[in-house]
């Protein structure tokens, strides 16, 4: 494998050990190596040897004991068939945006296989909450695409229902939603869905955040409250190495997946590009939630691909070659390789995906281009769940000051 | 009136602590997903008591000691109301609400509007606001401004015992969030409660007394400033319309614009800082709804555009009777 | 006007953007205790290229990328500035300023009352606001009036490039924490910009165009509305004075009362939300102080009560041409 | 000495290594020792064997290699001086807010060697951030003890000049004074006031807490970025057992000190209760500030021994017993009885220590009740450093509409 980032040395990881990862020895005022040495080379949080991985770079499948996982034909074309999907729409988006039928697509290129991994592991009554980045698990939810399209497009905030979905809306305040998770995660034990002999009653809740956010107060209360209460809650934390312009090395100067240390729960990291190791990880971690072992906190190794957003310029802040180098770790292509390699797949399979990819792209453009743009008063509606006579007559004279202009076309003219 | 199927009721001096105490109790009572949570809201029942021996008789599962985080108490309740609860949230004092702001501005008050109505967000968060107390900083602040500024909520708050009983389970049995604002120095104070005859809707305002020379509005903890003032400007000879507003968001203004309509002249009287505040809304909506019934400018009493004092300078501080009556003159002076 | 030393000043069309820059250069350059730090602000320049080239030419230790959290931003600053530092924080959307809210009400805003002096705060806060660039949720509000209502804070804003570039220096100099909000929809807009002649201080507003019908105020985005509308106006023959506030706390009211006192009428229009803001405030205090020269009440063209909408409603959310006439006709008609 | 929680077990402790310190193996589903049973079990944040002690409960002296310490007389002398005095005093706070002579007194009775300890292990040049228990840390800051007393009388909300004095003011927002702590940190290191050649010109910061604000945002954003400027700063968290009504375990699964394991850096737990620890060991930690290894997690272990506050009624949660059997380990006492019997001090000295205790309570006495009330006009002053014409208004109608009232005595007239 590619080895992206410096590693640190083996003996300087020894003495950090004491620590619990940082290499700052006891002894004050200690010369050699330099503390500043020290600390840079510890910020590299370096993949390291904890990576949980099972389909290498290469597709080679190695299982992992500790996260057991039954590779057959049917799950792995599956998983292939969903990543090739959700990347060519991913793609899609971009291109909308380019032609300014989107103001903004956030890619989620490189990500598919941190994504789909988990997405495949949810039941259908378990609950995740997304950040913004989280197409991979709507569509795991069972969420059309072309549902995405309104937040991008502007015609609305949210195009599904959480509740029946099990899949919350999108959350733009960074490290927010995990918090809302827990307390999800908090209703779930106090419905006595945790632990319960009759596995299949049992339930979980997964919140996905990214690197950055592992910095905000929210994402720290997030975990002493799932801490507090047991909650069965999973922290799937996707190490894009980036928060915009800024590296992973900002925010921390060890390994994410250490944050659960402090608290006491089971962190683990895991080959982000995987698809593999992300569903066997996953499945183990909401599997730990539901007997009543939560929370769990997975760190999921892999490479934002793309700019942060189609407003971003990355070429500003990082080196094309780092791309390059995380393309030999392509989550799709190892898929591909060992199906193709293991017979369990064939060219008339990929040829298969490959129209079906085209055919929801096409449908997700005509989608999009079709989108109406939603009534004015569509503004008050919803603001609350109860009459509010303040903002009914705010709605009603603004719709009175609007039908005056009823000869011009409404919307445009202002 | 203190009459309910045939049965008369006594109206038990209560506290106004012990009517909130109780409405917490029958809520929980009447609906099993009504929860409490806060810091020290079990065993200690809250450092004012308000929900003492809850935990104790309905169990840890609906009484939650939390974590001491604001942030974290109301982030949790957003995910227990998405999950069917109806979490009562309470924050220990006025001061450390801040840090729960984000949670309040972008989750609470947004996931409605977000989702179209698909996600509700039974939610309320009691606040004991107001000084007066003889507390150390960051204990006697009306930060209710802040809350009225936020669309998707709604922000209330009682002044009496029977308000706080009633007011309290409207409250949680609301679909949309609320934050409730209780007058920690009233905790104490004593009025009649009848269990059995709710005072009418949280969102209405109430006229106290009536009057017709001024009309005096203010909610919670000035209300019984008001009443004194009333009886000071009696003795000289003026009439005070009082009227306790006690929803902030929305504002009911009908019975406001009504006696104004009659008086012609308006003072409200409130311990939220001046600047961009509930007050000045009032002003300036009576204002445009009551122009040229208005002999005189709208006028406030109102907390200074300072930090809160030492509370040795609190009685400066807070409106009181003297500064109503002066304002009441200057009214009438116009 | 434009010169200053005897040589001429070219007043060059400049960004509002770019004179940020410049301006925070300028304070850089003038003072090496003058930090910026904020998310992106460093090698990306910002998500707005406000702080673009700053950490390659004054080196990392004076521009700091930080780890993601406002909270930590602000509350590090308020550090910071206790040690002698004059840090420029950035908010990099005004939808992430809440996080940081409990530093700013109770640290950045009470520390200087709290110690009496002895700790000063000469820290800068720079939002961009407001809406119109059809962005997602959390990336178009208003939240000006909320730090309209915290005592110890001062706000302001600017409207145009040549405002940008001095005020952010003045921001910076001065030994109270500032708000700085930038109208980020005007990023990219052209104005004259001449280094060489300062507008006059950040704290006051300044009469824009005069006119004798009636008085319109406003600030930063919605400035170009009120040109605009001001034009119309005048093929009808109504003659709009137009008054940019610049600073939103304290307000500046002289010129707007003078204002109001020769035209009768006050229009005010903001992005903000309505209820319990900065409007509300100007209404108020408007109505206090001149009741008598008012010719109708003050009317506000606002944001509505409700969450920012989906983008593709916002023409129908924030105030425009038509929304600032038809409240001209409705003073007028008073 | 006295066992006060369950300590995990040995072998749970073991199994509990791979995450950190929590037991939850990684097989899912596993079934013994219960979930419920191991994560209570280790909730128990028992005293551990992690704990630096130097000076036992019975006077017992035993160096600490990792934390060296030279004890002489006069350093034991001074320090058993400095916490009488202190717990004189706080007392008498006690006391004068019983006489309603103060609205509320918050004691630090129990917890005189956690803060006689840090306090004078810090140097004059460098910083301290209380929150608002820390009058051991004001004394040894040079801050008379009179000083304090306007906060709790209700005169101001700060007696001293932080600046000055090198102790910033009381912060009552809990948990957010960590974070401006680690901004001044942060100062120090950009002035060049870290790791420097000349020991004497290095600067350190250190930020006192509760063992309650652990949980809040603020102070995990406050290890985020002290980790990510390498700050030197001393995270000082004196975990008395209680957040006001609340145990330990309400925050924490396992031992706080373990927190600092998820940044990257130091973290220590000392013996709260004995002085010469807490001195050894906080010297140390701003040592390996001053020298560019910050920042630092300390964990006092000691116990709130009185109320909250004087409004607080701690028999509602908690028993009588647990504050006997702490009464054992008094920070007091141990040093009493070393002194006494290594011979370094006798009764005359112990005899004048009193006599100083009782002198300085009869002062703070004095004072407090001869405090005065501050002019109106207060209310006003200092709001912003610069004029505001629109605060000068409302001061200036105020202050005519106060001497209208001119023949009432002013204050309590209102
Ligand atoms: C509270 C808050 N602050 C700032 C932002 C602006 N912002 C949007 S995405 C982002 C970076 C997020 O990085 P990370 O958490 O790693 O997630 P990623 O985008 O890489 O998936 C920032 C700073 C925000 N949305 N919310
Ligand atoms: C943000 C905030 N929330 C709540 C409170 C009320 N409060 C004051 S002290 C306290 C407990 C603090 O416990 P801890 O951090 O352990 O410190 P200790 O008082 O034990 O020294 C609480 C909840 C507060 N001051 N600030
Ligand atoms: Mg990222
Ligand atoms: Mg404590």
């Amino acid at each position: 494998m590619v080895d992206l980032q410096p590693t640190v040395s083996r003996a300087v990881e020894h003495e950090a050990e004491k620590w619990g990862g940082v290499g700052v020895g006891a002894t004050p005022t200690q010369a050699i190596p330099s503390p500043q040495q020290v600390i840079e080379g510890l910020r590299a949080t370096s993949r390291g040897d904890d990576l949980i991985q099972i389909l290498s770079p290469e597709g080679v499948l190695t299982p992992d004991p500790d996260y057991p996982i039954d590779v057959d034909a049917a799950l792995l074309r599956g998983l292939y068939r969903d990543m090739v999907l959700v990347r060519r729409f991913d793609r899609e988006g971009n291109a909308l945006q380019r032609q300014g039928q989107l103001s903004i697509w956030v890619p989620l290129l490189g990500q598919e296989a941190a994504q789909i991994g988990a997405g495949r592991a949810l039941r259908p009554s378990d609950m995740a909450f997304p950040s913004y980045r989280e197409h991979g698990i709507a569509w795991c939810r069972g969420i059309d695409p072309t549902e995405l399209l309104g937040i991008f497009r502007g015609t609305d905030h949210c195009g599904w229902d959480p509740v029946k979905t099990g899949f919350s809306g999108y959350a733009i305040v960074i490290g927010n939603q995990v918090l809302n998770a827990t307390g999800y995660a908090m209703g779930q034990r106090l419905d006595g869905k945790v632990g319960s002999a009759a596995d299949g009653e049992n339930e979980a809740t997964i919140a996905f955040f990214g690197d950055g956010a592992t910095s905000q107060g929210d994402v720290h209360e997030a975990m002493v409250f799932a801490a507090a209460y047991d909650a069965p809650v999973v922290f799937y934390c996707q190490n894009n190495q980036w928060a915009i312009s800024e590296p992973v090395a900002r925010q921390s100067r060890v390994p994410l997946f250490h944050r659960a240390r402090g608290y006491g729960f089971p962190g683990v990291r895991v080959d982000g590009n995987d698809v593999l190791a992300c569903l066997a990880v996953t499945r183990w971690a909401m599997d730990e939630c539901r007997s009543g072992n939560g929370p769990v906190l997975v760190e999921a190794f892999t490479y934002r691909m793309d700019a942060h957003t189609t407003s971003d310029d990355p070429t500003r802040y990082r080196q094309a070659d780092e791309a390059q180098a995380w393309k030999l770790l392509d989550p799709i292509e190892r898929v591909k390789v060992h199906l193709a390699r293991s017979g369990m797949a064939d060219s008339s399979f990929f040829d298969e995906v490959d129209g079906e990819a085209d055919a929801l792209a096409v449908r997700f453009r005509a989608h999009c281009i079709a989108m109406q743009v939603p009534p004015p008063e569509r503004m008050f509606s919803h603001v609350y769940s109860e009459p509010n006579a303040q903002l009914d007559r705010q709605q009603a004279e603004f719709l009175t000051y609007l039908a005056a202009f009823d000869d011009i076309p409404v919307a445009g003219a202002r | 009136m203190n009459q309910t199927n045939g049965v008369a009721q006594a109206a038990n001096p209560t506290t106004l602590a012990k009517a909130l105490n109780m409405g917490l109790r029958a809520s929980m009572e009447a609906d099993p997903k009504v929860l409490v949570m806060g810091e020290d809201v079990g065993k200690l029942g809250g450092v004012f008591r308000v929900t003492d021996g809850l935990q104790k008789d309905f169990g840890e599962h609906r009484v939650l000691d939390t974590p001491l985080a604001e942030s974290g108490i109301i982030g949790t309740a957003v995910g227990l109301a998405m999950r069917g609860y109806r979490p009562v949230t309470e924050i220990q004092f006025d001061g450390f609400v801040f840090p729960g702001f984000d949670q309040i501005v972008s989750q609470v008050a947004k996931l409605t509007f977000r989702t179209q109505g698909a996600v509700r967000m039974p939610l309320v968060i009691r606040i004991p606001y107001g000084g007066g107390i003889g507390a150390v900083e960051h204990h006697a602040e009306a930060p209710e401004s802040y809350f009225c500024h936020i669309a998707g909520l709604r922000v209330v708050t009682c002044s009496n015992a029977s308000d706080a009983y009633f007011m309290i389970q409207q409250a949680i049995s609301c679909d949309d969030p609320v934050v409730f604002f209780e007058p920690k120095r009233r905790y104490w104070e004593k009025a009649p409660l009848d269990v059995a005859t709710a005072p009418g809707g949280m969102f209405s305002s109430v006229v106290r007394r009536p009057g017709t020379d001024v009309t005096v509005v203010s909610y919670g903890p000035s209300m019984p400033v008001l009443y004194a003032a009333a009886d000071a400007a009696a003795v000289e000879g003026k009439s005070l319309e009082l009227i306790d507003l006690r929803s902030l968001s929305p504002l009911d203004l009908g019975p406001v614009l009504e006696s104004v309509r009659k008086t012609g002249r308006l003072v409200v009287v409130t311990e939220a800082p001046r600047e961009a505040s509930v007050s000045s809304e009032i002003a300036a909506r009576v204002t445009e709804e009551a122009f040229y019934s208005l002999a005189a400018p709208v006028l406030r009493v109102a907390g200074f555009d300072v930090p809160y004092p030492p509370s040795k300078l609190e009685e400066y501080y807070l409106p009181d009777l003297d500064k109503v009556l002066d304002a009441v003159d200057r009214s009438l002076a116009f």
